[in-house]
């Protein structure tokens, strides 16, 4: 029963799977890069020009960088520890009480998916809403309406988004590695670091940058907690939106395109510098 | 859409004037069995889907300044009608035990206030009621936060805890429970809020007779003053269609 | 030194009970048993890996059954190689020393010494990805021994290795164990390697270990390991 | 030169790494059970009811959660041979013309990052303006302020997120398992479905999780460009969105503890159901 | 059959110059040479999982150099094993059939011959992850024989096994053989393995394959497979 199969089907079926995917994502790549076509033909050079030249769009931009840094760093060092947890908490199934262990995970879990579930402007009127109780509150007048409240918006959704990247991918790395880490004289400390971070670069990569560009483009929270307040809580997507509020569509697209351009210039960038590092 | 049947009309409304609009949008469905749609959302965002979408009826902003000023100017709309009036006034929160007078009083007492931004309607009014007057620039300043609606402004300083006072309208106050103070600086910072027939009404009769509804005295103006806003006078309602 | 005292470990449905045995320093014993028998279980328990049900393990003279596998200082070469993916070859081999924070002179000598000895010098740069089975296992070994362990566990080291290394190797395993005095306990399936390795041979079998008569013979006559282990009267 | 470290530090140093972890991961996880709480405080059993009586909220739960689904299926559907074709294309290192290769693969993968850097608002603005144009023009009337164009409107940005976490994935397995498949007579196609998928189960499971939460939150993009019309294309976050907008907070926390609980229950349910199956 | 002409492969630094390589249906024929020799490379290479620079890959007297591996039909064991994680045993061992839609009861019954004669019938509900080393070598040789393959490349089949089950899986492969007729070409590195199971014995050395001399006459002399070659004259 020796089963052989004609050769030229398989080649053009490769093909054209790899074509069906092609389009089937290629439609979205598409999709995309016709909205920002679309952005780009509804503004022009004089509101780009204007919005650069504004002092404070200047703020703005500086303001938002410099926060969604702060916020994906942030991001990045908070959501590490709980996927990792979380990951490597339930593969001990042998668990003394394997029940309540599994409740309290489901917990935390769902618990994770609130920030990304709630409303934007939910998220900002609960932090307003935590921040008038103590201890918050005692901290209140540096935050609320401040720059400090700028990076904890953009933290609490972000930092969701990066626990959820950062999860798969600690799932997805095997435990071998560290287990022999650990034989060889690694604390559990040390073979995180060596071993098991190492080897979750990818997703480490994805997680700071989808948590970066989430906080980049945050806008309600932000709104709520952290105001409006033009050459100081102001950010890019502030910006974008008081344009609009002022009916200058194409000040609001020109913003938009400046964001667009500064964070593929940021997003490129990073990448290529990572890249070489990796490429040694 | 479908000729015959009681025509349907889409009306873009300030999220803000919802409580009033919806209620005159029921009654009317009620009286002459036409369906009004409303679609919601901050005035600057209605403005943008008005002209990027040509699509829809009326156009029932915030303010008639600089939304209907703004759309009447370049076409979008044609006629505007004036249905209830506002006025800013400083809104204290309810638990406040402070005495404020006037505008110079607030800005001397320390209070932790906060303003509308101007690219919206009372922020807008605030900058041009207080400019004249020399105030604008140190009331601004004084200020702690600025904030892009009124809504948020009036929910942060009900609740938020950390401002205690904001430059908002008089029915926006009421309705977020803050205390409503007069100001003599802020006497003339009344708006108007109208309604504009879109240029991309299909059926402009139908839309006109909904402007009247809504104008009419004893009709969509008494909603609104039922809703804390000022009336502007007027007419009875008569239906045009009759 | 290596103790096991009546060893239970439970994985899945397979199960050891009661394991016992006993190394002397600087002593080598081959393991050796059919396919599923718990080899790889057994030093797996006994690196830390495994969590144990009952029983005891004691290196030189210490009990270890409670303690992190960093601290038991085991040499432990995995059946499955598992080296480090993200690391050069140099750096798995240097990775037990740099855990154990050792000068950065004595660490690079004896990473070279390591290397020469299992013939991967030339490999030292590479990325394990791309190595060879053979190449690969030599790289887990070295990674094993560079550290020094009193105790080391290997766990079919030599299989995929072509004769002349296997040779080679086996050399330097034995040279390792002058050095240093450890105690190590191989696995292998091939008899050949037991009696060239083994001062004595255990089996394991439905889940006991027993000597091998066979090879504590010829393993006894074979070698001139006796005098040694007389040497070190436990 | 045996080195014999002494045992006790080894376990306390382990222990106080998990600790350190879980002080840094709890302290996330607790701030959202806090604003969670300060939302709980902050409604009553009144609102709560009133929402849950309110037939436009039903309507809007309704259509939230329906639309989320479809969002969610689609965006996995879209974002699998996304980010499999980018994984494994960049790993065809030896490719003909690389420079060009990377340049492209760099372009796309700035552009994927668009939706989630676009303000909310400006997202919903691009897809109107887009269907100003053909050939989306020709089905504009069935769309815009329709509910295709709510689920439109989470889809894009749902998307983006949705190939960022599967993307990390697929980077970390390894393509040993699909090439033996090959060998074994499997197309590309077979192969994929029946060996690649099964194993990036988790990113799947962390992609389909978080784009149904972001579609479920999604408010922005939906306002503009599906309006929020009561009845017809209102979600849960409209809702919350026109309550606030009343000066209704109990109300729209109400709505938003409700969507809490709704999101909660479909994700830990999904979950659970996932893992029985898992579990054979 | 197999015909690898002047085949040429470039793997970073390591390459493959011009290796050409012949066998006849029924033969079996044994690949040594040292570790990092290339006999992974040139395995990979057959299959189609290398991208090859020169050369060409004839199977059956048909041109398969540019074809993609499913059109090839070959029959791997691959030295890292890399089994389907994801499947049972079972499925691993049927997958080969699932993909060619053989019909139920052939699979099933298939599966049960294979796993009978590598005496793995214990295993196939379970998932791959936790089968011990040398039951994960016995899965990827029913998995790459269950579907009867006219070529067979075996990269080190019997590393790992204990001495009862590698005559067995011996007598299993060349049962299949003897079955399907098919060509097998061994890679290993045990000059017992080779004498056992090969009509000839090739040496991969400096990237050149030539006979090996020891081998050829013992393999001819030590079976009776030469007249079966006879009546296959390619
Ligand atoms: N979760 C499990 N369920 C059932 N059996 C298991 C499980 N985990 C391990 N086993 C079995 O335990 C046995 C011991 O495995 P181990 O790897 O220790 O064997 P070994 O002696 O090292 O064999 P080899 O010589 O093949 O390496 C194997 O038969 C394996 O299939
Ligand atoms: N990217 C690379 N850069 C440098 N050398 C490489 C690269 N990839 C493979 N090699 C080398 O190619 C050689 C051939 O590898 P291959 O796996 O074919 O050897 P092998 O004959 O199967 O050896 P073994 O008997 O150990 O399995 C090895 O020395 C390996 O290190
Ligand atoms: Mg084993
Ligand atoms: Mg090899």
């Amino acid at each position: 029963m020796p089963v052989d199969a004609p050769a030229p089907p398989h080649r053009s079926r490769d093909r054209s799977f790899l074509l069906a995917m092609a389009i089937l994502g290629g439609a979205y790549v598409v999709l995309i890069a016709l909205m920002v076509v679309a952005d780009l033909a509804s503004t022009n050079v004089a509101s780009l020009s204007a919005a650069i030249r504004s002092p404070e769009i200047r703020y703005a931009t500086a303001l938002s960088l410099a926060s969604a840094t702060a916020s994906a760093a942030l991001s990045v060092v908070v959501a590490t520890p709980i996927a990792y947890l979380l990951s490597r908490g339930q593969e001990g199934r042998e668990s003394t009480r394997p029940r309540a262990r599994a409740a309290a995970y489901a917990a935390v879990d769902a618990l994770l998916d609130v920030p990304i579930v709630l409303p934007p402007l939910v998220v900002g009127v609960s932090l307003l809403v935590l921040f008038r109780h103590a201890p918050f509150s005692w901290i209140s007048e540096h935050v609320v309406y401040e720059i400090p409240a700028v990076v904890l918006a953009q933290f609490v959704v972000a930092c969701a988004l990066a626990v959820r990247t950062l999860r798969a991918t600690f799932e997805q790395i095997g435990v071998r590695q560290e287990q022999v880490a650990l034989t060889l004289g690694a604390s559990r400390a040390t073979a995180f670091w060596t071993v098991m971070l190492p080897q979750a670069r990818p997703g480490l990569v994805a997680a700071a940058t989808v948590s970066w560009a989430r906080s980049i483009g945050e806008f309600g929270p932000v709104l709520v907690f952290a105001s409006a307040t033009r050459m100081r809580t102001e950010v890019l997507p502030t910006s974008v939106y008081l344009e609009l509020q002022a009916g200058n569509l194409e000040g609001a697209l020109a913003v938009s395109v400046l964001m667009i351009a500064l964070a593929a210039a940021v997003l490129v960038l990073t990448r290529v510098l990572g890249q070489s590092r990796l490429a040694v | 859409q479908r000729p015959n049947d009681p025509a349907e009309l889409v009306v873009y409304c300030a999220a803000g004037a919802r409580p009033a609009v919806e209620a005159i949008a029921q009654s009317y469905h009620g009286e002459t069995g036409v369906h009004v749609t409303l679609q919601f959302g901050p005035s600057g965002g209605l403005e943008t889907q008005i002209r990027l979408s040509d699509r829809g009826d009326l156009f029932l902003p915030a303010a008639e300044s600089p939304y209907l000023d703004r759309t009447r100017a370049d076409g979008t709309v044609s006629t505007v009608t004036p249905l209830a009036q506002q006025r800013l006034v400083i809104g204290l929160a309810p638990r406040s035990a402070a005495k404020i007078g006037s505008l110079a009083e607030l800005i001397d007492s320390g209070l932790a206030y906060g303003l509308c931004n101007e690219q919206a309607a009372a922020g807008y009014y605030a900058r041009r009621s207080l400019e004249p007057l020399g105030l604008w620039k140190a009331t601004a300043e004084a200020s702690t936060a600025t904030l892009p609606t009124v809504t948020e402004l009036a929910e942060a300083v009900r609740y938020g805890g950390r401002l205690e006072a904001a430059i908002v309208w008089d029915a926006t106050a009421i309705e977020f429970g803050l205390r409503s103070i007069d100001v003599p600086e802020l006497s003339g910072a009344i708006a108007k809020i109208s309604v504009g027939v879109l240029r991309s009404a299909r059926d402009r009769v139908a839309a006109e007779r909904f402007v009247a509804y809504l104008a009419a005295i004893d009709r969509g103006q008494a909603t609104f003053i039922a809703h804390h806003y000022a009336g502007v006078g007027g007419l009875a309602w008569r239906d045009p269609a009759e | 030194m290596i103790e096991v005292r009546q060893l239970n470990v439970v994985s899945g449905a397979f199960r050891l009970v009661d394991v016992s045995l006993q190394l002397e320093p600087r002593e080598s014993v081959v393991l050796m048993g059919p396919n599923g028998a718990g080899k790889t279980t057994l030093l797996e328990a006994i690196c830390g890996l495994r969590r144990i049900t009952a029983g005891s393990i004691h290196l030189n003279d210490r009990d270890v059954t409670l303690e992190p596998p960093a601290a038991r200082a085991i040499g432990y070469v995995p059946q499955d190689v598992a080296l480090f993916t993200t690391m050069s070859v140099r750096d798995n081999l240097a990775y037990g020393l740099k855990v154990r924070r050792v000068a950065e002179d004595t660490l690079n000598e004896r990473v070279r010494e390591v290397a020469q000895a299992l013939r991967i010098v030339g490999l030292l740069e590479r990325s394990p990805s791309r190595l060879s089975g053979g190449e690969a296992r030599r790289v887990a070994i070295g990674r094993a021994i560079a550290f020094e362990p009193e105790v080391v566990l290997l766990d079919e080291p030599l299989a995929g290795l072509d004769e002349a290394t296997r040779d080679e190797v086996c050399i330097a395993l034995e040279a390792m164990r002058q050095a240093t005095g450890a105690a190590v306990l191989h696995v292998t399936h091939e008899p050949r390697d037991a009696e060239r390795l083994a001062d004595r041979v255990l089996r394991l079998e439905s889940g006991q270990v027993r000597h091998d008569e066979r090879f504590v013979a010829s393993g006894a006559a074979g070698s001139d390991r006796q005098p040694r282990l007389a040497k070190h009267p436990r």
